[in-house]
């Protein structure tokens, strides 16, 4: 039996744990998995990091892999798509489209920073659509990923912040408040992309496991659409 | 009015008991052996000890007693530690001035300066504290303590790394600053010398408790205690001038029991004066001699004496009232029948000026 | 210019943060070690060790507590409220009370070990010179305790300027305000922006052994002459 | 048992990080800081100056430069290649080598001041009595500066354990191997675990506040008699 | 054989330059004012501090020249510091036996045990430095330095925080110890009485160089030197012991000028005695007399006459070819018509055994 080594976008940690539980039961296999932010999991690829597989929380830097030849040729697909949350914590907010075009009762709106997570550039997006952009930018306030945004929200601090999906419907947190889910149409898709990282046999049957109808259950279960 | 005094402090097997009073006036030298107490009593009076049940009153004001007790800070004292204790982060100008800084005095007073040039410090005032010697140390301490205007001085054993010849400059000056401010002086010393030349009183030490306590010229005469039985044992007697011989340089000197002529510099009349004889200056005989280089001869009677070891007496003679102490060889005793009663002469070979 | 303008105004920030915190923490830290290094309390010893425990938390965690209690929910944060004090996340003020209670025990101890170097004696004397305890504090203790406050100095400052978890998580990444140099060196790498995150490294690193050199080169020239 | 079998390996884990990497700090601290106290060369202050440097770069980016020097292509991880080492990256040697490089400066400053305020007097006696550099080194040195060690220990020992940006960065947060507490806890909130991240962390700090108590309690038995 | 010393070292203003031979053998007191640079050499010879220029030779062995320096630990000495310097970190037992483990001595020897109840300090060694009195900690500090074992003992000032009491019971033992040993010593000292009673050579020091160097009986009868001109001068003379009587406890003492009867404990014949005789205690007449308690009266020329101030003298006097200061007042020698070349008689009024 082999060890796979994973490097896993931290906000797909809930799903992917569910899997590999899953994946363990049926496979002689054993699965390791590191979260981290995808920035530092591709520093640490590029540098010789032992890991098998990749799940990165954006498309870009598989790609890059893949283009300098680090990533095997062919492996990237998409895994999961992330969805946007609009989430208010403060229950007085109750139509949060119009808070967002006229946001008087609103101190501080959390998204992440665009510059380094899909979600964040999903979101900007949004308010860009909406015209909200650039009347929001003294309210706004960035986490360095979406976990923190959450994190900006939930501790009451932001009044509103754009989260992911997945997070207010995550099973193990029952959330206060109200959220709007933005239609797909207002942003591009967030595409989560897995590379393998070499050749070996087990890496490739996880991969093939995560496209199992049963992993697919779960990364839908967990807040994420498929591809 | 006097200082009260009354400590109890226990430090591990040692333990200070005092319960005295000190004169307001002149200088107390507390005298004892090494770790009889003398640096725990000065700190006591500093307030830098908190005994418990203390006593002390200074000047009619309680500094300390169940209820009060007035800091350090707040003791108007000038207080020479034992070991050099210059602050090592300001020069030797700075120590001196920080004392000056948080006293009354005037900034601009000459006396500051009289005293730094008698210490013989002028030409260290740039100088950091590591770049002296240890009698420099101490001498920059010594002016620390004058230029914080004390109204009591606490000096542990301040000329200590000095020698004789620094220590005969500065002990005048000394006491002409003690004089002049009119203030107590608590003077530690283990200089028999130093003693003598500078204290009215003496509060002797035992192992944290007080021997004896009173005048030196008593205690120094005194046969109870063990001072008058060492070999350097001495007389001390304070003596008034009645005229001067400027052309020997002699000075007439009297005191209750006679008068004694001393080779000295120039005295004006009544001034008082006082005088060191030692023990094994006094020779005894039985006539008033002749011929003899000897100027103090006179007639004393015999009031005690004391065999010392198989070779050696003292003798306390009175002359007058007032006791003088003498060291004579067993011999010389024996050949002369010398016993207690006897009138004979006392031949003072030296007589020492001591202020 | 190599620096972005927000390059610039976040090595601005960075200074300001640094500068104020280490003012706080010394005026905060002096006392404190002073006490430590005098009491004779027999707990002391639980003081020194609440000191060290922020320490022990990594700063993104212990950013996330306090991130929690300055919230409108949390302990300090309803104080500060029903005191009518504004909110302190995702403000500069916050930030600062994040990085002094971080950077605590890096001041306080060596100013306690500095202090407890000096002895009884030198204050003895300066009691018996009529020194007030005060007086006795500023002009015996404080300059005999050199070296322990340019250690406090810099050790509190240089950890400042690196802080980045705490000053991440409840400063919330605002360009001109909570945004320091930390986090854009941060954002830079994460974004695989390498150059920049140099030059940004670069520039922050060369300022840094500048003041240090003055700092430290000043020391030299007052303690060379003793032995 | 709240803590998963996970969270106990990244606590010992975390446990053998600290020691050994405390340990190497003073081994390697002390020779410095006894030098640096000792040294009468005029550029001394340029050393001082580069020991504290590494605390000014972001944690995360102090290690995603030891990552670059460490890593297949780097300066260091070229040399220790070429003379037939196995790489430092990812490995937990890897992690003692980074955390003792970011948590020097905690260790040197304790002991540099330490050592100085001893003064020469003491030595010169030791030297009077034959004792040599080293046995003065030993026994009168090291003793005199006690305060300084314990400081040193307590704050290097606290830094390795909090430490985080650096060993996520050259660790990879490889469960078992380099996932320590501090990442463990991280993951947890980040993939908003935090009830697990609670008690984790409330775990660490009793631990910590424990070793503390002995370390400075045992400190106060010794010095209480001293005024 | 001696130790060659030779040293040019610059502190500041002040620069000790030192050409001179200390003897292999027995005491030289260093003795000069404060700040004239006593603690420098004595520093120096330890190697404590690195003049370039600097030669030493101690046993034959060069300890320093230009191309040679024995680190401090290498050169086999005990120091006793100016100032108390105890490891604050050690108890009084481990302080002791820092030296002591480091040292060839036999640990089990008896001699650290008399060393240790001499000095009184049996009843401290569980205590810390700071539980100690100044006093107390100089004694564990001469313990200390002894117990190393050394090959030449430095001593700067180690008696000068004890009193004339325990130095007396001190010093005999310090003495036995270098006898024994027969090592060299340099004994740094303010104070006369201790030169007068340990010294057998004298390094007189006047801001940072030798003023004389010499024997110590020849230098304190030295009218060149400063020493015989102070009130109080004294001398110093080895003598033999001829005789004891036992019933008055006096001692017959020979030396090449005549003889001494002095009160003492009982001596053995032959043995050498070194005597000391203020100047003050010597008194001059024209004719021997009689009847008087003074035992040591015999003749001597004159050899010099000095006018000290306007009321005193300092003759020195020849006993056969050994010098004997005197002190008398001016009239005294007027009214005798004392000049030089005159045979007169002295009485000597007291003789002290110093050792
Ligand atoms: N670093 C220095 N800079 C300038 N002068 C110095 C320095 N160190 C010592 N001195 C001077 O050197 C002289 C000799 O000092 P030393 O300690 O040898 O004197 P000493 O004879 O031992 O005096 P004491 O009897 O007072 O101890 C003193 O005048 C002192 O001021
Ligand atoms: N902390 C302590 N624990 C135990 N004993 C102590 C402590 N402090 C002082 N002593 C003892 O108290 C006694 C008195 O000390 P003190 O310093 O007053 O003596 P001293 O008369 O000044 O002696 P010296 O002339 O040697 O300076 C000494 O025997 C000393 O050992
Ligand atoms: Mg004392
Ligand atoms: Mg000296």
């Amino acid at each position: 039996s082999d060890e796979i080594r994973v490097a896993v976008a931290s906000n797909f940690s809930g799903a992917m744990k569910a899997i590999v539980s899953e994946y363990e039961e049926t496979s002689v296999h054993t699965v390791v998995l590191s979260f981290g932010s995808t920035g530092k999991h591709y520093a640490q690829i590029t540098n010789g990091a032992p890991f098998d597989l990749f799940l990165a929380a954006d498309s870009a830097r598989p790609q890059l892999l893949e283009d300098q030849g680090i990533a095997i040729i062919g492996s990237r697909t998409t895994y999961a798509r992330g969805r946007l949350a609009v989430w208010a914590s403060n229950p007085e907010i109750n139509n949060i489209k119009d808070a967002l075009n006229n946001h008087q009762n609103i101190a501080h709106l959390a998204i992440a920073n665009p510059k380094l997570s899909p979600y964040g550039i999903a979101a900007k997006q949004v308010l860009m659509t909406l015209d909200a952009w650039p009347k929001i930018q003294s309210k706004l306030v960035r986490g360095e990923n979406i976990a923190q945004t959450f994190q900006f929200v939930h501790s009451g601090n932001a009044d509103l912040g754009f989260v992911a999906y997945s997070q207010v419907v995550n099973p193990k947190q029952p959330l206060q408040g109200n959220w709007w889910i933005p239609p797909q149409s207002l942003y591009s898709p967030i595409d989560q992309q897995a590379v393998l990282l070499n050749n070996r046999q087990a890496p490739k049957d996880l991969l093939e496991f995560m496209k199992s109808p049963l992993a697919r259950q779960l990364i839908q279960h967990y807040g994420y659409e498929l591809p | 009015m006097s200082i009260e005094v009354r400590f109890g402090i226990k430090r591990g097997e040692f333990s200070l008991t005092i319960d005295t009073e000190i004169p307001e006036h002149g200088v107390t030298a507390i005298f004892g052996a090494s770790g009889s107490g003398k640096t725990t009593l000065l700190r006591a009076i500093a307030g830098l000890e908190a005994p418990e049940n203390g006593f002390l009153k200074v000047g009619g004001v309680v500094w300390q007693d169940t209820n009060t007790f007035l800091q350090t800070h707040e003791r108007k004292i000038g207080y020479v530690f034992q070991e050099p204790s210059l602050f090592q982060h300001l020069n030797v100008q700075d120590n001196i001035n920080y004392g000056l800084a948080r006293s009354k005095r005037d900034k601009s007073e000459r006396s500051l300066d009289d005293a730094i040039s008698l210490l013989g410090i002028e030409h260290l005032l740039k100088r950091m504290p590591w770049q002296l010697s240890g009698g420099e140390q101490q001498r920059v301490a010594i002016v620390r303590a004058l230029a914080a205007d004390p109204s009591m001085l606490l000096l542990d054993e301040p000329l200590a790394a000095l020698g004789d010849e620094q220590k005969a400059e500065i002990l005048p000056y000394l006491e002409s600053v003690y004089q002049q401010l009119d203030i107590p002086v608590l003077y530690v010393s283990h200089s028999r010398n130093e003693v003598a030349r500078l204290a009215d009183h003496l509060l002797l030490l035992d192992k944290g408790t007080i021997k004896a306590s009173g005048k030196v010229t008593d205690l120094f005469t005194s046969l109870d205690l063990p001072l008058a039985h060492q070999t350097h044992a001495e007389t001390i007697i304070d003596t008034t001038v009645t005229s001067y011989d400027a052309e020997f340089g002699l000075a007439t000197l009297k005191f209750s029991g006679g008068q004694f002529v001393v080779a000295s510099n120039p005295l004006d009349s009544q001034t008082t004066v006082r005088l060191q004889i030692l023990a094994r200056d006094v020779s005894v005989t039985l006539e008033h001699q002749k011929d003899t280089s000897i100027l103090n001869i006179f007639p004393v009677t015999i009031d005690h004496l004391v065999k010392e070891s198989s070779s050696q007496m003292t003798l306390r003679l009175l002359a007058g009232k007032t006791p003088i102490l003498a060291k004579v060889t067993c011999r010389s005793a024996q050949s002369l029948g010398l016993k207690i009663g006897d009138t004979v002469y006392a031949q003072v070979k030296t007589v020492a000026l001591l202020r | 210019m190599i620096l972005s303008e927000q390059d610039l105004t976040a090595l601005f920030v960075t200074l300001k943060l640094a500068s104020v915190s280490t003012l706080v923490l010394l005026v905060v830290g002096t006392p404190l070690a002073w006490w430590l290094s005098k009491s004779q309390w027999r707990f002391k010893y639980l003081i020194e060790a609440i000191i060290a425990l922020p320490l022990i938390l990594p700063p993104t965690v212990l950013g996330f507590y306090l991130l929690v209690s300055i919230g409108p929910n949390g302990p300090i944060g309803g104080l500060v409220d029903a005191l009518g004090g504004a909110p302190l996340a995702f403000t500069f003020t916050g930030l600062v009370i994040g990085s002094v209670f971080y950077s605590m025990p890096f001041v306080v101890q060596p100013l306690q070990n500095a202090f407890s170097s000096i002895g009884e004696r030198p204050l003895e004397v300066a009691a018996t010179l009529r020194a007030s305890p005060m007086d006795r504090f500023f002009t015996i203790a404080v300059p005999m305790a050199k070296p322990g406050f340019i250690t406090a100095s810099v050790l509190g400052f240089a950890h400042t300027l690196g802080e980045f978890g705490v000053v991440l998580m409840i400063g919330g990444n605002i360009p001109g305000s909570t945004q320091v140099v930390s986090i854009a060196i941060y954002d830079h790498v994460e974004a695989l922006e390498y150059g920049q995150a140099h030059w940004l490294a670069g520039s922050l690193l060369v300022l840094s052994f500048l003041l240090l050199i003055v700092v430290y080169g000043a020391n030299r020239r007052y303690t060379v002459a003793k032995p």
